[in-house]
């Protein structure tokens, strides 16, 4: 590795660190950071050697990370709490997304604009914990899920949506919601427009949830200084490739599509613009965590979702963030990213 | 027995694999008319083709050529009319089936009602000398014992036309002398016609009108010698008359194995 | 007699408590040995402490997934069935069900079950009832119409002397003969309905039952739990196994008649 | 002869095929006239005709020549689906091998001794109740930490489907020679094992290939279900779960893959058939 | 014939499906000493226990009491040793493999050559007359000419003991009588001994040094008679010696069926 502080991200290397990172789900632009820091040469600037290992649907990043199969691994905080409990010991060390991108999806004339409109409906969602905003948004609204409303488990497709089995159905901002953009619409003959639909943004009801974020082991951090080293400049790199994709958002998309993508070109740009309004801006730096959002997804985890008692302090740390936040900034890369603002996405008929 | 024909076979032939290289001619150029009533035996070396002219007969096999007719209509018509009792050189009872069970198939399937079948299928236990068997599954009985279920299971439903293939192959001399008296008992009483599939020269000169000599590859009728020896009982075993015959017959067989 | 019957029995049950308590113990042993984590592998005694913990959940997930697995096993099986009848009577329809049977046969369930939700919805059963029937079809449809067209010569012939129609042979000659091949499908079966129901309640339907108790828990890491939903389907997987195995005893009563004799002498 | 045959059977094969694809597109022209009912009632259909949920069968064809890029390269859609098929193909032949190995071994255990039959065959029932959601991780990591190619991963996987038929119909054939074969051979005190390769495993056959073309079904199956649940980039499993996550807005290349993965299930089929065609073309010979 | 016993057989009794209700006593307190070299036919109505008796002494089956010794050691040793040459009464060959490849089967289990295997297979299709049906399937002969092909199997490899069931049944007298000579001429070559199960009455006295009657249900040994007819030829069955050993065997089994 590299010691000297000042020349780390310079591509300076004495020798060169093998790393693995275990991702939650096939390559799209949801993981476009770290294809970027890969492709890109950023990793090779660290001293990094990265194999990106895409998930699957058995795959549970946590459980790569902790069996030593993966040395980082993307996962939402809340998803990782749980598995804690299990007996791991993962870190959150850059908390990548600061906002939930999770809806709740509705045809306009379905009449729910908000979670008490959903009384009486029937109610899609994924389940594996991902139901856990929704039940705390509906308990706030003074729904009782187990009686007021018809809860089912939906597919992964947002046919529970169009074949009008379901009345709300969950969806990723960036992915599922625009499923249904790529849609015709028989009565039109049309693509669907944001018009068709209501949603429900759990980042508006208060009761969003903390979602992708890198991890590390916690013995290994705790006792292994190599790998505090790796820990640092592979934070740093990865956050590095998420601010290149702020900038160079087709760039990104590109690196994602060649990585083996099945999904369009204009729907991998949706996503891409979509990721990175849940990044920025990121007022504290990027990855940091915000100690309020930390306990608002403990609060909705332990009242609705199965972790038993508050984790301890050292489930996260802002040590790593402020170290690679130091790096960029005297890189002169931004790292708030206030200036970025939402481009306006043409999707095409299957996302093509 | 009266004159009418009961089994007509013309020019027949009958090739098994034509045209390979294991090509056998079983028969060839048979023929041979047998009147309604008659007890015809077919005599013969192993492997000249008697189970097989008892197939056609039976139409489980289809000529090369020739015709054979049944009762003046198609071998398959007869079939179809459930004409034929069979019983085949291997016992052929179904495992799955009791031995009582298996006696009765042809009654079911000639449709007698259930306490008919279970008298019939005990007399015949009885006359096949397995009284307390019937509950028993076939690969319990010795070869000989299944050899009779089989037996039983043809004569039961007393059929027009008995086609016989060693029948009494692999029964002891006493149990085999009493089931041609019974056999023959059951031919007079109904006037079946039968033919019968022998390796016993005594055999079908004590049971037959006519024995039937065939000679082997190919299977062709060497000769046909004709038995007169009024109704028979057990002292027809000790008529010179059937020793006349039995002889007779030696000396056909004995021609065929020579020419071979 | 009693003695006799009595020895058998326990000389039945003997073996597979050995084995299974054998391995429960290798494994118990294996993850405490090598210190292998319970978040990869949970030891049986943590699974056992899960199974009573979440008992009534369990009790009614695998109630409810064991119904999606009998009413598609009994579809799947009428259907293979009527299948192989069919192929056995009309030989041209053989050559052309097979191949497409196999074909459907070689679609995953993973691949199935979208495409049955997106047919029949995912609130009802339907659509998970036929993935298992799907499933179920093929070794019933393949194995019974082996048993019914593969028949000895001389029992076919013995039928035919007595003008017996396809229908007569089919019913006293095929049907007795394809009992031991259906038996076999049956064997093969009975634990694969479990397994389909399972994997096609991960992709969507109600969440109270086994595939999703099973994904939801593992999602989260809690394996101990997961296992413990498995171990109940096992159990019933195994229920339906050991009635496949009855089925097979009480419907082929000669075998059991002429073997007891045959295996005495090894 | 061989060849009329051949064509009989392509025949009737289309004639199949083209049968459903008529059911299908005449009852989606029906469910179109009438709004998804019963003509005349007011009955609904059953399974809903729009183009979402059953697309026409020309547009699935169609669609198999579309452009769809692969990574850095662009190409057509049947393309695609047969390099992907070939990926899993191999992962399928490995793990049909494996399986056919183990599943022959315990068949040919378990005929050994009665004992090991009571004792194994319950649980190797057990095993095909547990879905892979559980093993694949364990074999997936314990794999990573052997330093083995996920490939090897998914084929362990695909073993697992495809050595349960094996053994469960090994055995029965293995335990299928009549007695008086078996008396036979005890009477030329021939060895276990002179028995097992003189009469068992010939005995055997009529058994074992059915179970083999459902084993040859299962390992292609497994090989997908492995892509699916550890996630490699190559394969069929691959393009299906992709594919079918998106199915409400391309049905059309769902179904493709679908028919891809039916076609290398066929493929395999036919190479099973031909192979027992040769291992029983003894038996075969006297039956004509 | 030396004075070595070969067989010996202590009160054995054998009960097919003991104590359950289609419970069968096959043998009952069978005592019987065979001598090496000696040629023992057993004769008895159906059903009595002559094939069960055979598989008893081959190992096939075990006695439930009373036990079995063969060239001195127990008959599982005898049957570990190779020492049997076993033809059972149905057939028994292998449709999977040629006829020539059947009856090389003990061969190989003897480790014999390749081209040993076809020489001798080749010899011993010639003595049961069916030189050119080496490449045949068994499936394509006649029933008596798959008996030939087992009796062929049986004696290829010149076992210490020939068990023999029914072996001649399913041919007819012709070859029969050939089989027989045959037969004799091998036993007196290679000084093996024979237990050989028949039906036919000439047939037992004309192979045999003794013949055992045995009675049914249960089966029991009736009477030994002794036969000394010297070295057989084909003018023995006109010996008058010959017709004295037949009657006496005849009224043995008589006395048998009577006491039924
Ligand atoms: N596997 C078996 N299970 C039950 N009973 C049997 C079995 N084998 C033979 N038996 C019974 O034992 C008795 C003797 O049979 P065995 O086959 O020894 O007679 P056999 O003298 O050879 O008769 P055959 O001359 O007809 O061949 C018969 O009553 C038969 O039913
Ligand atoms: N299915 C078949 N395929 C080929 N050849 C056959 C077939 N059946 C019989 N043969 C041949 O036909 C000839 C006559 O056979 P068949 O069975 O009619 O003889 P058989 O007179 O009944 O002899 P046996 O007295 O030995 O029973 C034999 O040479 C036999 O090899
Ligand atoms: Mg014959
Ligand atoms: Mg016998």
């Amino acid at each position: 590795g590299s010691d000297d502080e000042a020349s780390v991200g310079t591509g300076d290397c004495d020798s060169v660190d093998s790393v693995t990172l275990q991702l939650q789900w096939f390559a799209q632009a949801q993981f476009a950071g770290y294809y970027a820091a890969e492709d890109g040469g950023i990793y090779d600037n660290y001293c990094l050697d990265v194999t990106i290992m895409e998930g699957g649907v058995d795959i549970v990043p946590q459980q790569q990370l902790a069996s030593g199969a993966a040395d980082f691994a993307v996962s939402w905080v809340p998803k990782v709490l749980v598995s804690n409990e299990q007996g791991m010991n993962l870190v959150n060390v850059g908390q990548v997304f600061q906002r939930s991108g999770t809806l709740q999806v509705s045809w306009a004339d379905s009449g729910i604009n908000s979670p008490a409109d959903m009384a009486g409906k029937t109610v899609g969602n994924w389940g594996w914990g991902n139901e856990f905003e929704l039940l705390a948004g509906a308990r706030q609204a003074g729904l009782d899920p187990a009686t007021d409303f018809n809860l089912v488990q939906q597919g992964f497709d947002m046919l529970g949506l169009l074949e009008g089995e379901m009345d709300a159905v969950q969806a990723m901002i960036y992915n599922e919601y625009a499923q249904v953009l790529e849609a015709i619409n028989p009565a039109t003959g049309e693509l669907y427009t944001a018009d068709d639909m209501t949603v429900i943004n759990w980042n508006d009801e208060g009761t969003a949830m903390l979602q992708d974020a890198i991890w590390a082991d916690g013995d290994r951090l705790a006792s292994d200084e190599a790998y505090q080293d790796i820990t640092t400049r592979f934070v740093a790199a990865s956050l590095e490739g998420w601010a290149h994709c702020r900038d160079h958002s087709d760039e990104c998309v590109e690196h994602v599509l060649n990585n083996g993508s099945a999904l369009g070109t204009s729907h991998q740009t949706w996503q891409m613009n979509e990721i990175n309004a849940l990044i920025w801006p990121s007022p504290d730096g990027v990855g940091m965590i915000d100690a309020d959002q930390w306990a608002q997804t403990i609060d909705v985890v332990t009242n609705y979702g199965d972790l038993e008692a508050v984790p301890a302090e050292d489930a996260y740390t802002n040590e790593y963030a402020e170290a690679a936040n130091d790096i960029l900034d005297s890189k002169g890369i931004s790292t708030t990213g206030s200036d970025w603002t939402r481009a306006t996405v043409t999707l095409n008929e299957g996302g093509e | 027995m009266n004159e009418k024909s009961a089994i007509s076979i013309n020019s027949v032939d009958k090739v098994f694999n034509e045209a390979r290289e294991d090509e056998v001619i079983a028969l060839s150029n048979i023929d041979l008319d047998i009147k309604e009533g008659e007890f015809v035996s077919l005599i013969g070396p192993s492997g000249c083709g008697k189970s097989t002219l008892l197939r056609l007969i039976g139409d489980l096999l289809e000529p090369t050529k020739g015709s054979v007719e049944v009762f003046g209509k198609s071998a398959h018509q007869a079939r179809v009319d459930q004409d034929y009792g069979m019983v085949f050189q291997h016992a052929g009872l179904f495992d799955w089936r009791r031995v009582s069970a298996n006696i009765e198939l042809p009654l079911e399937l000639h449709g007698w009602s259930k306490a008919d079948r279970s008298t019939r299928s005990q007399e015949m236990l009885d006359l096949v000398k397995l009284p307390d068997f019937g509950s028993y599954y076939p690969r319990q009985l010795s070869g000989g014992m299944q050899q009779r279920v089989s037996i039983a299971r043809a004569l039961s439903f007393k059929p027009k036309l008995l086609l016989m293939d060693e029948p009494f192959g692999a029964l002891d001399e006493m149990t085999r002398e009493h089931m041609q008296i019974e056999l023959l008992r059951i031919w007079e009483e109904t006037g079946t016609t039968v033919v019968f599939v022998t390796h016993s020269i005594p055999e079908s000169a004590f049971l037959s009108n006519r024995v039937v000599v065939l000679s082997p590859r190919p299977g062709q009728v060497h000769s046909v010698i004709d038995v007169d020896l009024g109704k028979r009982s057990e002292s027809t075993r000790q008529d010179s008359n059937f020793f006349a015959a039995a002889t007779e017959i030696r000396e056909a067989l004995r021609a065929v194995e020579e020419q071979e | 007699m009693n003695i006799v019957k009595l020895k058998s029995r326990v000389s039945i049950i003997w073996p597979p408590l050995v084995i299974g308590i054998g391995i429960l113990a290798l494994w118990e042993g294996a993850v405490v040995l090598f210190e292998i984590q319970e978040f990869l592998l949970p030891k049986p005694s943590s699974i056992w402490t899960e199974l009573q913990n979440n008992w009534e959940i369990l009790r009614h997930a695998s109630w409810e997934t064991g119904k999606m697995a009998l009413g598609g096993l009994a579809i799947g099986i009428v259907a293979g069935v009527t299948f192989a009848f069919f192929a056995t009577l009309f030989r041209f329809l053989n050559e052309g069900l097979t191949p497409l049977a196999v074909a459907v046969n070689a679609t995953p369930i993973v691949a199935l079950a979208p495409i049955f939700n997106a047919w029949f919805g995912v609130t009802g059963s339907v659509s998970n009832q036929l993935v298992v029937a799907t499933v179920v079809f093929f070794p019933v449809f393949i194995n019974t119409a082996k048993g019914l067209t593969e028949v000895h010569v001389n029992e076919i012939e013995l039928m035919r002397s007595y003008a017996a129609g396809d229908w007569t042979i089919l019913k006293e000659v095929r049907i007795p003969n394809a009992l031991p091949f259906f038996a076999n499908a049956l064997r093969v079966v009975a634990p694969l309905s479990v397994i389909a129901a399972i994997v096609a309640e991960y992709f969507g339907g109600p969440q109270d039952r086994v595939g999703y108790v099973i994904t939801s828990n593992a999602g989260l890491a809690r394996y101990d739990v997961a296992w413990a939903a498995i171990a109940v389907a096992s159990a019933f997987g195994l229920s339906l196994f050991v009635g496949a195995l009855l089925i097979e005893r009480v419907s082929t009563p000669w075998k059991s008649a002429v073997q007891l004799e045959e295996t005495t002498k090894k | 002869m061989k060849t009329a045959k051949a064509i009989r059977v392509i025949l009737t094969v289309a004639v199949v095929i083209v049968f459903l694809v008529l059911l299908w597109e005449g009852y989606k022209w029906m469910g179109q006239k009438t709004d998804d009912h019963w003509p005349g009632t007011n009955f609904g259909l059953p399974i809903a005709t729009n183009d979402t949920i059953m697309p026409h069968f020309v547009d699935v064809i169609t669609e198999l020549n579309a452009d769809i890029r692969d990574g850095r390269s662009t190409m057509p859609m049947y393309a695609f689906l047969l390099k992907k098929a070939w990926f899993t193909f191999q992962e399928a032949a490995i793990g049909f091998i494996l399986g056919l190995t183990i599943g022959m071994s315990l068949a040919i255990l378990m005929s050994r001794w009665k004992v090991s039959e009571r004792g194994l065959l319950p649980w190797i029932n057990v095993s095909q109740t547990i879905p892979l959601i559980a093993l694949a991780p364990v074999v997936v990591t314990w794999g990573r930490n052997q330093g083995l190619s996920d490939l090897i991963s998914i084929s362990l996987i695909s073993t697992y489907l495809t050595f349960f038929p094996v053994a469960v119909s090994g055995l029965r054939g293995l335990q299928s020679p009549d007695s008086a074969h078996v008396e036979l051979m005890h009477s030329y005190a021939a060895s276990w094992r002179t028995t097992l390769f003189k009469l068992r495993l010939p005995a055997a056959r009529p058994f074992l290939f059915p179970a083999l073309k459902l084993a040859g079904s299962l390992s292609i199956v497994g090989a997908i279900v492995g892509e699916i649940s550890i996630g490699r980039k190559t394969g069929l499993g691959r393009a299906i779960l992709e594919y079918a996550l998106r199915y409400a807005i391309f049905p059309e290349r769902l179904y493709a893959s679908v028919i891809g993965a039916a076609f290398l299930g066929l493929l395999v089929f036919g190479m099973i058939n031909l192979a027992e065609r040769y291992f029983m073309r003894r038996t075969r010979e006297v039956a004509s």
